[in-house]
């Protein structure tokens, strides 16, 4: 057996961590996130009446908007909880390994809604401009964020030493973060000397019933993308302690080796 | 500080001048994909000196990528990067000197490739000046990044593939500004040209502070 | 409604996607806590240790 | 007298697996300390550790007076690792090296020179490059740098592998000038009758810890 000199974990989420995959808060913003979506979709798809300048593609308004938010409160979310890491990480008596979490989490949240705002801007570009994609500003640098952002996926996926790679996927979050205003400054420069006016997706006027319709679906988003930065964060944090349980074993296993233990 | 950064410049361009691998090897692949863009447009002159600028800044771009590996790969060999984190050499220095021997080569290899450019594309050159101008400050730009990425990915196994990944999204708008500066000094459009080498001298001093903050955590690591 | 197809295909991939992804981070979780031995639906209380096996 | 190193309980991390696993090793000033082991039980992570190159997972670890858990920058400078690996570049000469890294710790020319002299780097050889050198050349050439530092610690990996007869009495004769000069020395031998001659004191390591402290 193990003897009582046992090394003490720097962290040892054991501890502190009763955690399992849900919570009475998380559950109830669960199934409040699920059944707005559901009511998002009746409300945008047949509620909602046809706007009188861009017909039934408004309909994507409902979509678009609110997915295109989550993605870049999920992105800012990384990009602070990465900065407080490098900041203040060190002093802090879990080493970051929480704001660590909560950035990775909110990165790959990040990822996927941006994913889905670039799908449904494409969709709703060719519908009302006949086109997939312009080259605009916003566009472009959402372009730019999402690939920056699986870059940084990647770079968290890479079996290095934990705290060796929370402080590269910390650092490499905030040079992304840092060079996105340069992209979308860069961007908007170029069309305006080109004089073409960049079509804005705002053009549709947004009218009583539309606003609320809108209003609806995007605290429906927003409440989905909390719960799943929760839950994944949740997930994290059980990888850590299944990893941490590995290594308590590994540690034993090599004084074993010893024979005398 | 200065002088532990010229060192480490000095040194990394008397591996490249013994080795010749940036000279050899990486501006003749620079030169490849101006051609190799030749055949893509069917060898219309029109449409490829037009596109000249462009073709310029992506051909940087790729030789970029390449020398940034190849300029990290000489220090991740035989356990120098721990022979460096117990010298004396601020991480501040390293990165000031990497960048300058990056940036260096840089700017050689893109006057290789307007030269290409030239030959290949008949590119005129309208403004020496602001062709100059924005080559220096692109490719100081450039380099900065590049070194951030390259002590990131120190130490990767999949660094050939990481590498370009993350770094060539944050290089946009270097490429961007870069083509606009380049098309007015190859005379192809006369929109105003200084002002792109003002956003790439910008971005220039973002990436070195950026840099200089970054380092030191990134090379701890090893 | 016009562009139909459009419409309905967009609101099905939002809705998918968001859901499949809340299922697989639920089922990897639930899976992780089988192998760790911790009860589903179990709240992390602070300051309580969990008796070591 | 001074404590050299001092670890307590030690563990250090490589990746995920645990290559210090509660190491407790007291070394003092002056002295010339001897690893032994087979492969694999931990030395190389010890002395890697000493020279402030690892991160210390949990426990106390204090080398030169420096705290290694708060701070592993600042014994950096004082310490003369000689790995596995030479840390040289192989595509400069092997005076080029030796010049490199002297200067990259503001050793003067001269000293540089008379360190490569004293392992016997001398005349054309200094014009080779590092990668058309042989493995003894090599190491040779890596055992120059280390003496250019004059180092306070002294921490050997395997030293003797790779070089001729003359080239370890030559080490030998190196290491007991540095130890009378004051000089701390630990390091890591299969060459146990020759190592024990000039050591001290042994370390027996197994499994990730110090198993016996023989005087």
């Amino acid at each position: 057996m193990v003897s009582a000199t046992k090394p003490e974990m720097p962290v040892s989420p054991r501890t502190s961590a009763r955690m399992a995959t849900s919570s009475v808060g998380t559950t109830v913003l669960g199934w409040l996130a699920f059944v707005s979506l559901v009511a998002t979709a009746v409300l945008g798809l047949v509620v909602s009446p046809r706007d009188v300048v861009t017909g039934d593609a408004v309909r994507f308004l409902y979509l678009h908007v609110p997915v295109i938010w989550v993605a870049y409160g999920a992105f800012i979310s990384c990009a602070i909880a990465s900065a407080l890491f490098l900041w203040k990480g060190k002093s802090r008596a879990d080493r970051g390994r929480h704001l660590d979490r909560v950035a990775g989490a909110s990165a790959e949240v990040g990822v996927v809604f941006t994913a889905l705002a670039l799908i449904t801007g494409a969709m709703w570009g060719r519908i009302t401009w006949g086109v997939y994609w312009q080259w605009d500003a916003r566009l472009t640098m959402t372009a730019m964020m999402f690939v920056s952002f699986l870059g940084y996926l990647a770079l968290r996926r890479l079996p290095t030493e934990p705290s060796v790679r929370s402080k590269r996927a910390a650092i490499a979050a905030l040079v992304s973060s840092v060079n996105l205003p340069l992209v979308h400054f860069s961007v908007d420069w170029w069309r305006t000397l080109h004089q073409e006016a960049s079509l804005s997706v705002d053009e549709a006027e947004i009218t009583g019933n539309m606003y609320s319709v809108l209003l609806f679906s995007s605290v429906a988003f927003v409440l989905t993308g909390i719960w799943l930065v929760a839950h994944r964060y949740r997930v994290i944090r059980l990888e850590e302690i299944r990893d941490d349980e590995g290594l308590e074993l590994a540690i034993a296993a090599r004084r074993a080796e010893a024979g005398v233990d | 500080m200065i002088r532990d950064a010229l060192l480490i410049a000095r040194k990394d361009l008397l591996i490249e001048w013994r080795s010749r691998v940036t000279i050899n090897q990486v501006a003749p692949l620079g030169l490849l994909i101006l051609i190799v863009f030749a055949f893509a447009f069917d060898a219309n002159r029109n449409l490829l000196t037009k596109g000249a600028p462009g073709l310029v800044w992506v051909g940087v771009l790729f030789a970029g990528v390449l020398t940034v590996q190849r300029s990290f790969t000489i220090e991740s060999a035989d356990g120098i990067t721990d022979a460096l984190r117990l010298s004396s050499i601020s991480p501040v220095a390293m990165f000031l000197g990497k960048a300058a021997a990056v940036g260096l080569q840089l700017f050689v290899l893109e006057i290789v490739l307007v030269g290409g450019a030239v030959v290949f594309f008949d590119s005129r050159i309208g403004d020496p000046v602001l062709l100059i101008a924005a080559a220096v400050t692109g490719t100081g730009g450039f380099s900065a990044i590049g070194c951030i990425y390259g002590a990131m990915s120190l130490g990767v196994r999949v660094r050939e593939t990481l590498l370009p990944l993350l770094l060539i999204p944050v290089v946009a708008p270097i490429l961007l500004a870069g083509t606009r500066a380049f098309e007015r000094a190859l005379d192809i459009s006369t929109q105003a040209g200084w002002n792109w080498v003002g956003l790439l001298g910008v971005m220039w001093g973002v990436y070195l502070a950026v840099g200089t903050l970054a380092f030191g955590p990134l090379l701890e690591d090893g | 409604m016009d562009h139909a197809g459009m419409i309905i295909a967009g609101y099905a991939i939002v809705f998918a996607t968001v859901l499949g992804y809340g299922a697989a981070i639920v089922a990897r979780g639930r899976r992780l806590a089988r192998e760790l031995g911790l009860a589903e639906g179990e709240e992390p209380q602070s300051g309580q240790s969990r008796e070591d096996p | 007298m001074a404590a050299a190193i001092d670890f307590r309980d030690v563990v250090v991390l490589l990746g995920r697996f645990p290559a210090l696993a509660g190491a407790t090793a007291n070394v003092c000033e002056g002295e010339v300390v001897l690893l032994r082991g087979p492969n694999g039980v931990g030395k190389t992570t010890f002395l890697r550790t000493c020279a402030g190159l690892n991160a210390i997972t949990s426990g106390s670890a204090e080398v030169l007076g420096h705290d290694l858990t708060a701070d592993r920058n600042n014994v950096r400078r004082h310490v003369g690792l000689l790995g596995h690996r030479t840390h040289l570049y192989d595509e400069l000469t092997v005076g080029d090296n030796v010049r490199f890294w002297a200067s990259t710790l503001g050793i003067a020319e001269s000293d540089a020179m008379a360190a490569a002299d004293r392992v016997g780097l001398t005349g054309r050889l200094l014009d080779v490059e590092v990668q058309r050198l042989s493995a003894g050349q090599r190491r040779r050439t890596a055992l120059a740098v280390v003496v250019a530092r004059r180092p306070r610690l002294w921490l050997l990996d395997e030293p003797h592998a790779g070089l001729d007869h003359e080239g370890r009495d030559n080490l030998d004769e190196l290491l007991r000038q540095a130890a009378d000069a004051g000089a701390t020395i630990v390091f890591a031998s299969h060459e146990l009758d020759r190592a024990e001659s000039v050591a001290d004191r042994v370390l027996e390591f197994s499994g990730g810890r110090i198993e016996r402290d023989d005087p």
